[in-house]
């Protein structure tokens, strides 16, 4: 029988292994240890890097809360040889080392025209559900994917996360590692020997031939929910989860488009100038014709994430209102 | 310890508010956390027991027009400056009728009317947002001043050194508090601070700066009440650094405090009660009456039973409040 | 004859008009006096501030290099009675202050259930054109308009910069107010009197039938440029100049849409999660009838900008690109 | 002024080359000002002239192995750092074959090969880069140094701050170098540090730091040398700060330095200018001749002039360099 992990032990698996494989790994973040400074014991960390110390004596640090220096200091580390994981916990926290990401790791290289790389990773969680409130529960990665320089990766299962991370640690330039902290404890099949997902390619979750679902992170679970409910009624959805925001690989989108001629974006983070809206975007640009109807974007509101769970669980697209938008774009008849 | 000229001087009604306050930050917390463990309270808690005598120190040196910001550990803050216990449980149930309307949670609850600017998510985040309300006192010619509490690991913050440097560029009516309880999450300060005073670094930057001990309502009181009256002159700012440790781990849920030694929080329970302490003093100076104590705890337990039981049947949000207040025009 | 101003200029006025109506308005940055702890002159700040403090003595101040302070204390300003008019120098200084700006000034007036207001304008320099590299160069202007709780303005002309600045002084919301630094000395025709251009309502520059062009900032000048060299051609195209991108004025764009039937959008940044994708992706949405061939976006490459002027003149768009895409576009049939 | 045994022990190859780094820096700024003024250089351009005995002094005592982290007044640590003299115009002129190959300019010189991590464009950007390169050579296990240069505008940058805490806590072998000239931009230290040292905030920290006159090779080298090796040995980080002012303005072609005294200028260059100060010293020491002085100056010249031949006569980048070096991979 296959072994399972949760998507956070798969994580911590692959931080192992590459960091056996690797020397020049080495992991640092607020509390990755846990317990420095204290009469009790060590080990206080919660996330993938819990016990990775023991392992590793040296290679693990924990960092004062202190997000410019260390952020940027993986970038000075990873300029001169190392290969940082950093921990930035929730991802909203890049506010306060944003310059780190945005003008030193993603520009470094091509401001010193190639005669440097940075082969850093930064882990962050996001997305809502936590009940943790507007500074503790957006996504980000559109920001990020913005921005030329950095990759960004956005696993949505344990296999894929392993796989994504052992491939964001070899590579050789910034990935921004985006965990969603609804799926850590979520289970699935995942090898025990170290493998390598390809940056930049999708994964076709499910085949489809009437409509094309692209969704992001925890939302390719509630779009498979939507495709079962949907299939029921004889409408086939592809569901297609492109694993990395930057770079996006559009050629499976477009493949999957030409078949269908549908397009369902699904992402919880807001809707302007975000991934849902550029994926619906490339696909009008560079697909028109194969689309029988117009994109459908299924977002989060134009709104901060809200504390109250009521609130918050109506903050995020879910099944429902993914079968909604299927229904609607593939009623339309062929264009006229 | 407190004398009893400090004890008897300060006069029986602020004596009795002090303790209110305190036992009433004390209950609040030891009441959410029995709540939180029963599942029904969502998010992320941050208990402020133990700290008590910080809060209900600095804020005594202010008036209900002054301006405070806190942190993620806010509701001794909050309690402290006023704010009205039941809608803070209700925030932090995330009901209707919470102090934010549940959109805030416990790491969001602010009352604008009473000068409480907000708890905040963000390590230091309350910093820069004082030097600003300490700008526009300073703009608008009152002679309101603005405290920015912070945490011994929250004062590692780039945000905080700026704002030390810019009340002091700009002397603005301000009075950052560091709250030293040891600990950020599972890091200890003889670690992040290197066993070292942020105290020292606010000299640096050109502002007064004092350690207290923030077990002791009455050195907290003394330290705020230099430091405040000297901003409210025009004085500048100043930083004042408590020493006290939390009673409960750093959020509640999820913390097993296997970082703390064993008995520890016995030990601070035992011989490091901010409450056991003022009891002390003003028993001894015979300032207030055991009775008088007594009579506020049962009166306090009774606001924060009512406090509870108001915000479990209290209905949710609407939905339609997903979309509110993100503007005010859009 | 009308009086002309240059962009720079304007924004100046619009600075001392609001000061001189309303006491709460209030002017702070690096070098907004300039010379404050010298033994010389006071007054060498360059910009629009250049002068202002002799004219509001102590309500203009000078800040030391803290962003993060300063930016954060716009917002406790703001929130406690004042309308400070914040200045960040180059765009790409968010960096420094992200936090300040994602998750406290965009965010404080939601998480406090509407209890606060945030009146403040942040001013950024933005775009290429200057010779100063990659940290000096960028718009960013998609990242805050991903962000709810925060306005976005980018005026193109001296008047539009005088009115949306009196409009954003005004607001009762957090403005991030864009100035095109390539824009600064262009002149134009500005009304002494105060007047305020309100937010979230385009300007059509230009009208024309057969091609629909929305453009920002500098490019709006590029799009003009482009559209008079295809009007020789018969080719008449509207431009429609946004001036506000969040709220964003849809409905402008759409209407010339179902007239033209065809879509350039022209945006110097690059185009993953950015405005001209964004937009793109509304009309492909909202208008996908009206369409006759796909939504063409015009935008700098997913790349920093560099340096050398050769390689930074071949950055943003101009209106030899912007004719190459109208004319692809026009050129297809109605969609068969 | 430094004693003959200070300047002697040094040794004469070391005295040349100090004075030669000197003056090729002044060389080359004193000719892009006047070459800016032609307007055939573009961008922003951030004159050291003045303040070489920094970049010189402290250069001295780093390996070539050891690393560096710029400011955007970056042409004197790159100098001395050992950048190529041509290869930098060329960058400066953002012509193909500059360091950078044209993509970075004036504020972001670098060379890897050299352990110069680059010029940088956003105040203090270098200090964080330097806590990361010290953290690798701490992990690779080598003895390498990184120091970082930030003026006494960026030092009070958050990131700065933060980055003199994770130094501390981490004990990296790390050097932070405050050159404090004066001014950020029109903006002077008496109002931005309130008159203060730099220093002391360091100290506080929890790191030893020095105040030096940088106008004086030798103290620098001293002061730096003593950071260096105790990092070097494992002791952990150090700040020095350097007054030196400007010569030029805070940046080419903008600055009408109304802010500065009138005279300011010519009395730093009659009586603070640390090139006479080391000829003075050397001569006066008997370590060096005046002909080897000369002869230095006129090699010099020729080297800057040959480096801005070069430049002007050198082709753009190829175009295609636009889209290349964004990333390794994509
Ligand atoms: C900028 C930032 N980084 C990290 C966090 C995560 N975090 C929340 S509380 C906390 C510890 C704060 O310690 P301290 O400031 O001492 O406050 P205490 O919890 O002890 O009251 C951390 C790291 C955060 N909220 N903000
Ligand atoms: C974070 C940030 N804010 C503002 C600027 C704009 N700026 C460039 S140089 C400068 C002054 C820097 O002063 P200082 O650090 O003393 O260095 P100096 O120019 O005196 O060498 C400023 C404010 C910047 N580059 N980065
Ligand atoms: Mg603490
Ligand atoms: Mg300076």
């Amino acid at each position: 029988m296959e072994r399972t992990l949760s998507y956070l032990d798969a994580i911590a698996e692959a931080l192992e292994q590459e960091m056996r494989r690797d020397p020049s790994v080495i992991v640092f973040g607020e509390d990755n240890i846990g317990g420095m400074g204290c009469e009790g014991k060590l080990g206080n960390a919660w996330g993938p890097t819990k016990g990775l110390h023991e392992k590793f004596p040296g290679r693990v640090l924990d960092a004062p809360i202190t997000e410019s220096a260390f952020v940027g200091a993986a970038v000075g580390a990873a300029a001169t040889g190392l290969r940082p994981v950093v921990d930035l916990l929730f991802v909203d926290f890049v506010g306060v080392c944003f310059d780190q990401v945005l003008n030193q790791a993603a520009k470094l290289r091509y401001m010193v025209g190639g005669r440097a790389k940075v082969p850093a990773v930064l882990r962050a969680m996001w997305g809502t559900g936590m009940r943790r409130g507007a500074q503790h529960s957006q996504s980000l990665f559109s920001l990020f994917a913005h921005v030329p320089g950095l990759k960004v990766v956005a696993p949505s299962s344990a296999a894929d996360a392993k796989g994504l991370m052992i491939s964001a640690i070899r590579d050789d330039d910034p990935v921004m590692f985006m965990e969603h902290k609804l799926l850590y404890f979520s289970r699935g099949a995942v090898p025990e020997d170290p493998y390598a997902i390809p940056l930049g390619v999708a994964r076709t979750e499910r085949e489809g031939g009437d409509c094309t679902i692209v969704a992001i992170g925890r939302m390719v679970h509630e779009a498979v929910a939507a495709a079962n409910i949907l299939a029921e009624d004889g409408i086939e959805c592809a569901v297609i989860d492109p694993r990395t925001l930057s770079p996006f690989d559009a050629e499976t989108v477009y493949e999957s488009v030409e078949r269908t001629g549908h397009l369902v974006v699904v992402d919880e983070s807001p809707r302007q100038c975000g991934m849902a809206s550029d994926i619906a975007a490339l696909v009008a640009e560079n697909r028109f014709r194969a689309l029988r109807n117009h994109p459908t974007t299924v977002t989060g509101p134009h709104a901060p994430v809200p504390f109250s769970p009521t609130l918050e669980d109506a903050y995020p697209p879910n099944a429902d209102r993914i079968v909604a938008a299927v229904r609607s774009t593939v009623a339309a008849k062929d264009r006229v | 310890m407190a004398t009893t000229s400090a004890v008897t001087q300060l006069g029986r009604d602020r004596l009795l508010d002090a303790y209110r306050t305190m036992r009433t930050i004390r209950q609040f917390e030891e009441r959410v956390h029995t709540e939180f463990a029963t599942g029904e309270i969502p998010g992320a808690v941050h208990l402020y027991a133990g700290q008590e005598a910080v809060a209900a120190g600095v804020c005594a040196a202010l008036n209900e027009t002054d301006y405070i910001a806190s942190t993620h550990r806010g509701h001794g803050h909050a309690i402290a400056k006023g704010c009205d216990v039941t809608a803070m449980m209700l925030e932090i149930y995330g009901k209707a009728g919470g102090l934010c309307g549940g959109k805030g949670g416990s790491m969001h609850i602010a009352d604008f009317d009473l000068g409480m600017l907000g708890a905040n998510g963000v390590a230091a985040g309350g910093a820069p947002l004082v030097c600003g309300a300490a700008l526009s006192a300073k703009m608008r010619g009152t002679d309101q001043v603005a405290v920015a509490f912070v945490g011994d690991g929250g004062a590692n913050q780039g945000a905080f050194a700026e704002s030390l440097n810019l009340a002091a560029v700009w002397e603005l009516p301000c009075v950052f508090v560091v709250e030293d309880n040891g600990y950020a999450q599972a890091t200890g300060t003889s670690y992040h601070l290197r066993g070292l005073n942020v105290a020292s670094r606010a000299r640096a930057y050109g502002m007064p700066a004092e350690v207290v001990d923030g077990y002791d309502f009455f050195d907290v009181l003394d330290a705020a009440n230099e430091a405040v009256i000297a901003a409210r002159q025009g004085g500048g700012p100043a930083l004042i650094e408590c020493k006290a440790m939390r009673f409960f781990g750093h959020m509640e849920g999820m913390d097993g405090q296997a970082y703390r030694a064993a008995d520890e929080v016995d030990r601070l329970r035992a011989d490091h009660d901010c409450l056991d302490n003022f009891a002390r003093d003003v028993l001894g100076a015979g300032a207030l009456t055991a009775d008088e104590i007594a009579e506020i705890d049962g009166s306090v337990a009774a606001l924060v039973d009512e406090a509870v039981r108001v915000a479990k049947a209290a209905p949710a949000p609407e939905l339609s409040e997903l979309l509110t207040d993100v503007y005010v025009s859009y």
